[in-house]
């Protein structure tokens, strides 16, 4: 029980501070969704299963595609954040 | 319906007339009827006074409090002063000066509410009623300051934050008393302050005589009363200058005098030096009574002058007060009395030069008295007032202030008033020459005399002040009621003056004298020796030369060189830099939170704030 | 420009300011990060008092008939929450669309999508349709119910919208729905203040873990779980920006 | 004594309803959506009037959701306060619904949302329900603050939204805090728990975070940065209920955890921290404002500030105070909000407006008048409530507390009597300064007309407050009513 | 140790989405931060009603399987990530505008040009 958790709270805040770190913005997305689905584990592993279908289908599956949706509307769908300056 | 239910009546019914009717010629002397009823009913009302104090119906309570009028000596002797001081600024303004004015509809309407909310205000039945008499006269007389809009607006503006600041001091006093006594009664605060500790009894007399004090334009809070009452329109300004400024001194003499006590505040001792609280306001007063008067001298405009020596004189009456002695407050609220009298005569006076020449620039002014001779008298007759010399009444209150400096042997301050004294008579003499004496400007030979309507109310004027000089004891009689409702110790006085142990004063001998002498010497000039031979001003030989039309002989600029020289590096202005110090702080601290509010993203600060906040909690709220 | 003595360009110096800003804000981070640890860990993992849930757990099977005591407690004990939650939903969206009305269909919004997809889209959506009618039926009895169900119904209606952009959207339809099932959920809710007060279970407590037990509470979850279908769906298709041409 | 009323729910129950339909009809008939939803504020006003004339006769009202009993289930408590402020809700809400352009679809269904959530926070007596009618109002005013639809208007509403979001997410973490330590939601029920459980370090950390979450709307001095670019660029309407109402029921909510969940002089002191900062903050940015409309959401930021330094002081004097300042500023500064609406622009191009709108000048110094607290209108006798209470509990940080507020009264009329003196100076080139529709000033004169009749009512006013103060402060009292219901 | 692990997950979740809001001047990273601070949070409130041994408070026909874990955080879980997730969607609605209104999403851009908008004057 506690290595699985070990296991997907390291997923997980890799994948968080990959989601804040990464320049291109679809892999933050995609880094998003993993955060969601690891935390959807967790909380199956903390006996929450209605909670960890919730997070799986509103926090992995419609946020993410929202927000891919919104990138693709304001024209960042292949973009990368370029450094320092506005873009 | 008691007299004051009477005098409130009389003043909403006027400031309805003028609301409504204000625009056509007559409203001004309607204006002048009602005051003077209101003066009359007043005067009538003095035998009730004398011994208690007039109940009023106007009343209500709120919240648990309640508030009530009623009109005692004190309130009775200011609201005397009010009504004769608004009866003879509407005489003035009825006239032919007020249909010159623009907008003399608001004139009437602001002096009605003036003297409205000083009523309120003077007789005010406890302090809650006393700060809300307080808050509509500052109001009131703030919008009188700036009715006249331009140089008016940023004066009555630097007036309105120093009166609120004030206002916001006795309305902290107020609440702490309520806070200790439960009750904004004034027997029960004055019962409750012998008991209160020695810090509170400071921050309460601090707190008091800071909020009146700055209405009253006492030393450290002077800087806008001169600007704001000469920016005000002639009447008005003449109104606010007798009275308005008083009101301060009314309060101050309420609540420090009759409701903590002399006694009290002499036992408050400051704790390095001897000085009592009691000695403290009196070099306040003292301090209020000197710099102004030389800072009057230094003046260029005959209202400025005018109104720095206003705050010169408010020291007088404070110091007056202060002494305690029978003999002492008598001359204080004697000298209130007279002040308004002769300030009033000379507001009018210079209004009536500036309605003639359109200038009270005095280096642009100069031998008017071969135009204005009356005016020239009633200038006359209010600067041998306000310098305080024989024959007129400014004599006999400050001979009673000296008097009473001398016998309870506070010789410096004694010292200081002399000082004063001598500088009201350098700047009069200054006032006096520059507009009337000299040589006539090309430009003002066309000037006539003011019009009768307005001489007759400035001779009225100087008439009382040289009647109650010369018989002081008139004067002495209104005081005494104020003096008794104060509950000063009675001064025995005649007719003519005052008789004590060591030395007394007897007016009449005095004026009898001066004028049998004056009399004498007209006999000798006019009748015996009367071969004259007149001849134009300037066919003359003076100073090894004969004079020129071209070269104007009127030497009013830099009219103290000397002295000029001499107390020049005194005015450093210590305070007025206080003040800008003042407003750059609170301009500068204003742009740095505004700052905040105008960052590019600020969560980061949110962040600060809650990691401190925890930090505090974790740390600190054990 | 001339570069002012020892200052460096304009711009590296705005980026440098940058860092202070960065170390600041990771310093009060760190700050906030022990101090909530520590914060948190004042009650132990697993030990925190459980009184209330403890007697909710109780009595939940016996006065509601719901074997998911999670739905139980969203759908009898604490049924303002979700009403509130499902409003939450329905102002965001509403919301969302003012906020998009007529902002134009963005940039690359043309190509379509990859052949697979569009090839499955079809095939997909009765299965999801099913999954997700299943988990919204069954809430009151296995993991799962309205928000969940409601998701997967929004993606089955938006799958085939995204395999073919150009194909309408009805809005007026998801608008309907959502409208009427949010009316539905406080109808049923005042409905219950016959029975004392808002938002009581109605129709008893049915033959407890049947398909048709728990009274009212299946019913309620249907209605969100149309609702937060629409409504999700209207939402999606209108960032994707197929609705902003007739709304 | 107290009444179970099963009816407190309509308050709100029907505006969701109105919310729900609304997009419906919307479609099809766009003026009809104003019309439909003026008709549910109105029903709504008339439930809830209904509801405080039971309550102010009978007592505070209980009702248990879905019939399950206190610490269990959730539980909607109405005193007379929060009959007052749902009133004022429903007024203002009324007041400024939104017309012209803006009363399309959109706009009035935020409208309503934001009405019920407003009410259901006023009414709720559980922690997490308090949350999410909090989240309710905090959308929907996201939502009004964009619907100018102006660029700014986008800008402000997503800065907004951020900062928003960040405090609910902090008062959330504050919430699990308070479950981890008591095991329960029920306000009541913490109310008897916290004594032995919430006074610790873990206590006041967790009134701290819900602080910044509530902070946010209740313009609390960290938190508000977004108060000017909001009020800005969000329609007059929408600004003067935000700024009115809606910060005030935030309050209420902060006050009602620290009179039931925090009594301990801790959170005293963070509000107060917070008032003093709040009153700087405010009166000195809008001393050095540039154009009204920035002044009056500074001195929204000030006065809330004064409420926050009210609720500070512990007992019922102080919360009497707090709610007559909250009171007073909702009256006055929605109708501050509609003339600013009209005198866009630097105060100076205002030269000579006296001219141009002489009502609205003479409006505009009443009001200024009022809020600085003169004694013949009712501001001043807020002030002087707040002064009463101040003095009768003196404490190092109470004298502060009290200088600022005096002092922050002086800045205040000093930069609304500096426009005031521009009004009435004279427009040297004769230029127009912009006219008032009266459609307008209506509402400006409503709130006007209030005030003066406040002026005149105020003892029996005064009275009414003092009694609800007495019955909002007595935390023991509010328990036994909810807990020891015997069903 | 599974406390410390969770804690230590959900409080380093929330940091690092604060992070993303605080220190970052790109208005789409904040809401990423914005949506990982709300996943943290969540994680929290679940991970606090957990009892070790406990099993999921689902009944089988009636019967509870064992000692049963606190059902209530689920529930205010279930809420706050579907509140989370209907800000999330009003908030990416306004960036898309913003990004059409100002062409960039860079926050000092944005807030000056707010600024100039709502004609503050820098006085």
């Amino acid at each position: 029980m506690t290595v699985l958790v070990a296991i997907s709270v390291a997923v997980m805040l890799i994948a968080a501070i990959m989601a804040v770190a990464l320049r291109n913005w679809l892999a933050a997305v995609a880094a998003l969704s993993v955060v969601s689905l690891a935390l959807s584990f967790l909380f199956a592993l903390l006996r929450a299963p209605d909670v960890a279908l919730a997070e799986a289908a509103v926090g992995a599956g419609l946020s993410g595609v929202l927000l891919a949706l919104t990138l693709r509307r304001i024209g960042l769908w292949g973009g990368r954040e370029k450094k320092g300056e506005k873009e | 319906m008691s007299e004051l239910d009477f005098l409130f009546a009389f003043a909403a019914v006027l400031i309805a007339g003028v609301m409504c009717c204000g625009r056509d010629g007559r409203a001004g002397w309607a204006a002048m009827a009602v005051y003077g009823a209101m003066l009359v009913a007043v005067m009538a009302a003095a035998g009730k006074v004398a011994g208690g104090s007039i109940p009023s119906a106007l009343g209500f309570s709120v919240l648990g409090h309640k508030i009530g009028w009623r009109m005692d000596g004190l309130g009775w002797f200011f609201s005397m002063l009010t009504a004769g001081a608004a009866f003879f600024a509407s005489w003035y303004a009825a006239g032919e000066w007020g249909r010159a004015q623009p907008g003399m509809k608001t004139q009437h309407l602001l002096l009605a509410l003036n003297v409205a909310a000083m009523l309120l205000l003077v007789n005010a039945g406890d302090l809650l009623s006393l700060f809300i008499g307080w808050e509509l006269v500052s109001w009131a007389a703030f919008a009188m300051m700036a009715q006249k809009g331009g140089p008016a607006q940023p004066a009555a503006m630097r007036y309105m934050i120093y009166a609120l600041a004030g206002a916001m001091a006795v309305l902290a006093g107020i609440m702490i008393v309520h806070a200790v006594t439960g009750s904004f009664a004034y027997k029960d605060f004055a019962a409750a302050f012998g008991a209160m500790s020695s810090g509170m009894k400071w921050l309460l007399a601090g707190l008091f005589a800071a909020g009146f004090g700055v209405k009253m334009a006492l030393m450290p809070f002077h800087l806008w009363q001169a600007a704001a009452y000469s920016e005000t329109p002639g009447a008005s300004s003449a109104f606010l200058n007798a009275v308005s400024a008083r009101m301060g001194l009314f309060a101050l003499i309420l609540v420090l005098v009759k409701v903590m006590g002399l006694s009290a505040l002499a036992g408050l001792h400051v704790p390095l030096i001897g000085l009592s609280a009691k000695g403290l306001l009196m070099w306040i007063a003292a301090f209020t009574m000197v710099i102004p008067t030389f800072i009057a001298l230094m003046q260029t405009d005959a209202r400025m002058l005018l109104t720095w020596h206003g705050i010169g004189q408010g020291g007088y009456m404070l110091l007056g007060v202060l002494v305690g002695t029978g003999l002492g407050t008598a001359g204080g609220l004697l000298h209130v009395f007279n002040y308004a009298t002769y300030q009033m005569a000379l507001f009018l006076a210079v209004t009536a030069v500036i309605h003639r020449t359109g200038t009270s620039d005095l280096d642009r002014l100069g031998g008017l008295i071969t135009r204005m001779p009356w005016t020239y008298v009633t200038l006359l007759m209010g600067i041998i007032g306000l310098a305080g010399l024989p024959p007129m009444n400014g004599f006999v209150s400050k001979w009673m202030i000296y008097r009473s400096l001398l016998d309870s042997g506070s010789a410096f301050l004694l010292i200081f008033a002399f000082v004063g004294t001598l500088g009201t008579i350098l700047s009069v003499y200054k006032l006096i020459h520059n507009i009337f004496l000299g040589r006539l400007r090309p430009q003002h030979e066309g000037v006539r005399e003011a019009p009768w309507s307005m001489v007759a109310p400035m001779l009225a004027l100087g008439g009382i002040g040289f009647v109650t000089g010369w018989f002081p004891g008139l004067a002495l009689n209104l005081t005494d009621i104020a003096q008794a409702a104060m509950g000063a110790p009675e001064l025995p006085h005649g007719l003519g003056g005052v008789a004590t142990a060591r030395g007394s004063l007897n007016m009449i001998w005095v004026v009898s004298i001066l004028l049998v002498a004056i009399g004498f010497g007209a006999i000798v000039f006019y009748f015996l020796g009367n071969r004259r031979y007149e001849v134009n001003q300037l066919n003359n030989y003076a100073g090894g030369h004969f004079l020129s039309p071209q070269v104007p002989y009127q030497f009013s600029h830099e009219f103290y060189p000397g002295l000029a020289r001499v107390i020049g590096p005194w005015y450093r202005g210590s305070i007025v830099r206080a003040e800008q110090g003042i407003g750059t702080l609170l301009d500068v601290s204003g742009d740095l939170w505004r700052g905040i509010y105008h960052l590019a993203w600020t969560p980061l600060y949110l962040l600060a704030a809650t990691v401190i906040a925890l930090g505090w909690a974790i740390m600190g709220g054990m | 420009m001339k570069s002012a003595g020892g200052y460096a360009p304009a711009r590296i110096r705005g980026h440098e300011r940058n860092h202070g800003k960065t170390v600041a804000s990771v310093l009060f981070l760190g700050g906030l990060g022990l101090m909530l640890f520590e914060l948190i860990s004042a009650v132990p993992f697993g030990s925190a008092p459980m009184q209330v849930g403890q007697a909710i757990a109780g009595e939940a099977f016996a006065r509601t008939g719901a074997d998911n005591i999670v739905t139980a407690i969203l759908l009898g004990y604490r049924g303002l929450d979700t009403l509130g939650e499902v409003t939450i939903l329905f102002t965001a969206a509403a919301a969302a669309g003012m906020v998009l009305a007529g902002a134009g269909r963005g940039e690359a919004q043309g190509q379509e999508a990859g052949f697979i997809f569009r090839t499955a889209a079809w095939m997909l959506f009765p299965f999801l349709l099913v999954l997700g009618a299943y988990i919204i039926i069954h809430g009151h009895l296995t993991p799962g119910g309205g928000f969940q169900g409601g998701a997967i119904l929004a993606a089955a209606f938006f799958t085939p919208l995204l395999a073919s952009p150009a194909s309408p959207f009805n809005h007026r339809v998801a608008i309907l729905v959502e409208g009427f099932a949010g009316l539905v959920f406080v109808v049923i809710g005042l409905a219950g203040l016959a029975k004392g007060a808002f938002l009581t279970q109605l129709l008893g407590t049915g033959t407890p873990g049947a398909l048709l037990s728990a009274g009212s509470l299946p019913v309620l979850y249907v209605a969100i779980g149309l609702k937060v279908g629409s409504e999700l769906a209207g939402l999606m298709a209108r960032v994707f920006g197929e609705g902003s041409a007739r709304s | 004594m107290s009444q179970s009323l099963p009816a407190i729910i309509y308050p709100v129950a029907i505006p969701l309803m109105g919310a729900f339909l609304l997009p419906i009809g919307a479609r099809r008939m766009a003026e009809l959506a104003g019309l439909f939803g003026r008709i549910v504020v109105l029903l709504s006003f008339s439930t809830s009037l209904a509801l405080a004339v039971s309550i102010w006769t009978a007592g505070p009202a209980v009702s248990a959701m879905g019939g399950f009993a206190a610490p269990l289930g959730i539980v909607f408590y109405a005193d007379r306060l929060a009959m007052l402020f749902l009133l004022a809700l429903n007024v203002a809400v009324f007041l400024f619904w939104p017309r012209g352009q803006g009363a399309k679809g959109g706009p009035c269904t935020l409208m309503l949302a934001l009405l019920a959530g407003g009410s259901g926070l006023i009414l709720s007596g559980d922690l997490f329900n308090i949350f999410v009618f909090y989240e309710i109002t905090a959308v929907a005013s996201y939502g009004l603050a964009a619907s100018g639809r102006t660029h700014a208007g986008f800008a402000a509403a997503l800065r907004f939204l951020i900062l928003g979001s960040v405090g609910s997410s902090l008062m959330l973490i504050g919430i699990a805090l308070i479950y981890a330590r008591t095991g329960t939601l029920n306000l009541a029920d913490l109310s008897r728990i916290a004594p032995h459980a919430l006074t610790g370090p873990v206590g006041l950390a967790a009134f701290i975070l819900l602080l910044a979450g509530l902070g946010v709307k209740a313009e609390l001095v960290p938190l508000n940065t977004w108060v000017p670019e909001v009020y800005g660029a969000a329609p007059a309407r929408v600004s003067a209920l935000l700024a009115g109402v809606v910060s005030k029921l935030a309050m209420v909510v902060a006050l009602r955890f620290v009179v039931q969940v925090f009594p301990g002089d801790g959170a005293h002191t963070v509000l107060l921290v917070a008032g003093i900062l709040g009153v700087l903050a405010g009166e000195l940015a809008a001393w050095r404002a540039g154009s009204l409309m920035e002044t009056f959401s500074y001195s929204s930021i000030a006065q809330l500030g004064m409420v926050a330094l009210a609720f500070s002081i512990s007992g019922a004097a102080g919360i009497a105070a707090g709610i007559a300042l909250a009171l007073h500023h909702a009256v006055v500064k929605p109708a501050f909000f509609m003339l600013a609406a009209r005198w866009r622009g630097p105060v100076g191009g205002l030269a000579g407006a006296v001219k141009d709108s002489p009502l609205a000048v003479w409006l505009f110094v009443i009001l200024s008048l009022s809020i600085i607290g003169i004694p013949p209108f009712p501001g001043f006798w807020a002030k002087f409530l707040f002064l009463k209470a101040a003095f009768a509990a003196p404490s190092a940080g109470v004298w502060i507390a009290v200088f600022v507020m005096l002092a922050g009264t002086v800045v205040e009329a000093a930069y609304l009597f500096r426009a005031v003196l521009v009004f009435f100076a004279d427009g040297e080139r004769g230029g127009s300064t912009p006219r008032f529709a009266f459609a307008q000033l209506a509402p400006a004169l409503g709130l006007g007309a209030v005030l003066l009749a406040a002026m005149v009512f105020i003892a029996p006013l005064g009275a009414s407050i003092s009694g609800m103060a007495d019955e909002a402060s007595n935390a023991a009292a509010m328990a036994a009513r909810v807990l020891d219901r015997g069903e | 140790m599974t406390g410390t692990l969770l804690y230590g997950g959900a409080i380093g979740l929330v940091i690092i989405g604060l992070y993303a809001i605080v220190a970052r001047r790109h208005l789409m990273r904040n809401i990423f931060g914005l949506a990982v601070m709300e996943s943290g949070v969540n994680l929290l409130l679940a991970s606090v009603g957990y009892r070790p041994g406990g099993h999921a408070p689902i009944l089988v026909a009636g019967a509870a399987p064992g000692p049963l874990v606190d059902p209530i955080p689920q529930a205010l879980v279930l809420t706050a990530i579907v509140i989370g997730f209907g800000v999330l969607a009003l908030a990416l609605a306004l960036v898309v505008r913003v990004r059409q209104a100002y062409g960039t999403l860079d926050n000092r851009a944005v807030a000056r040009r707010l600024r100039a908008e709502n004609g503050e004057a820098r006085s």
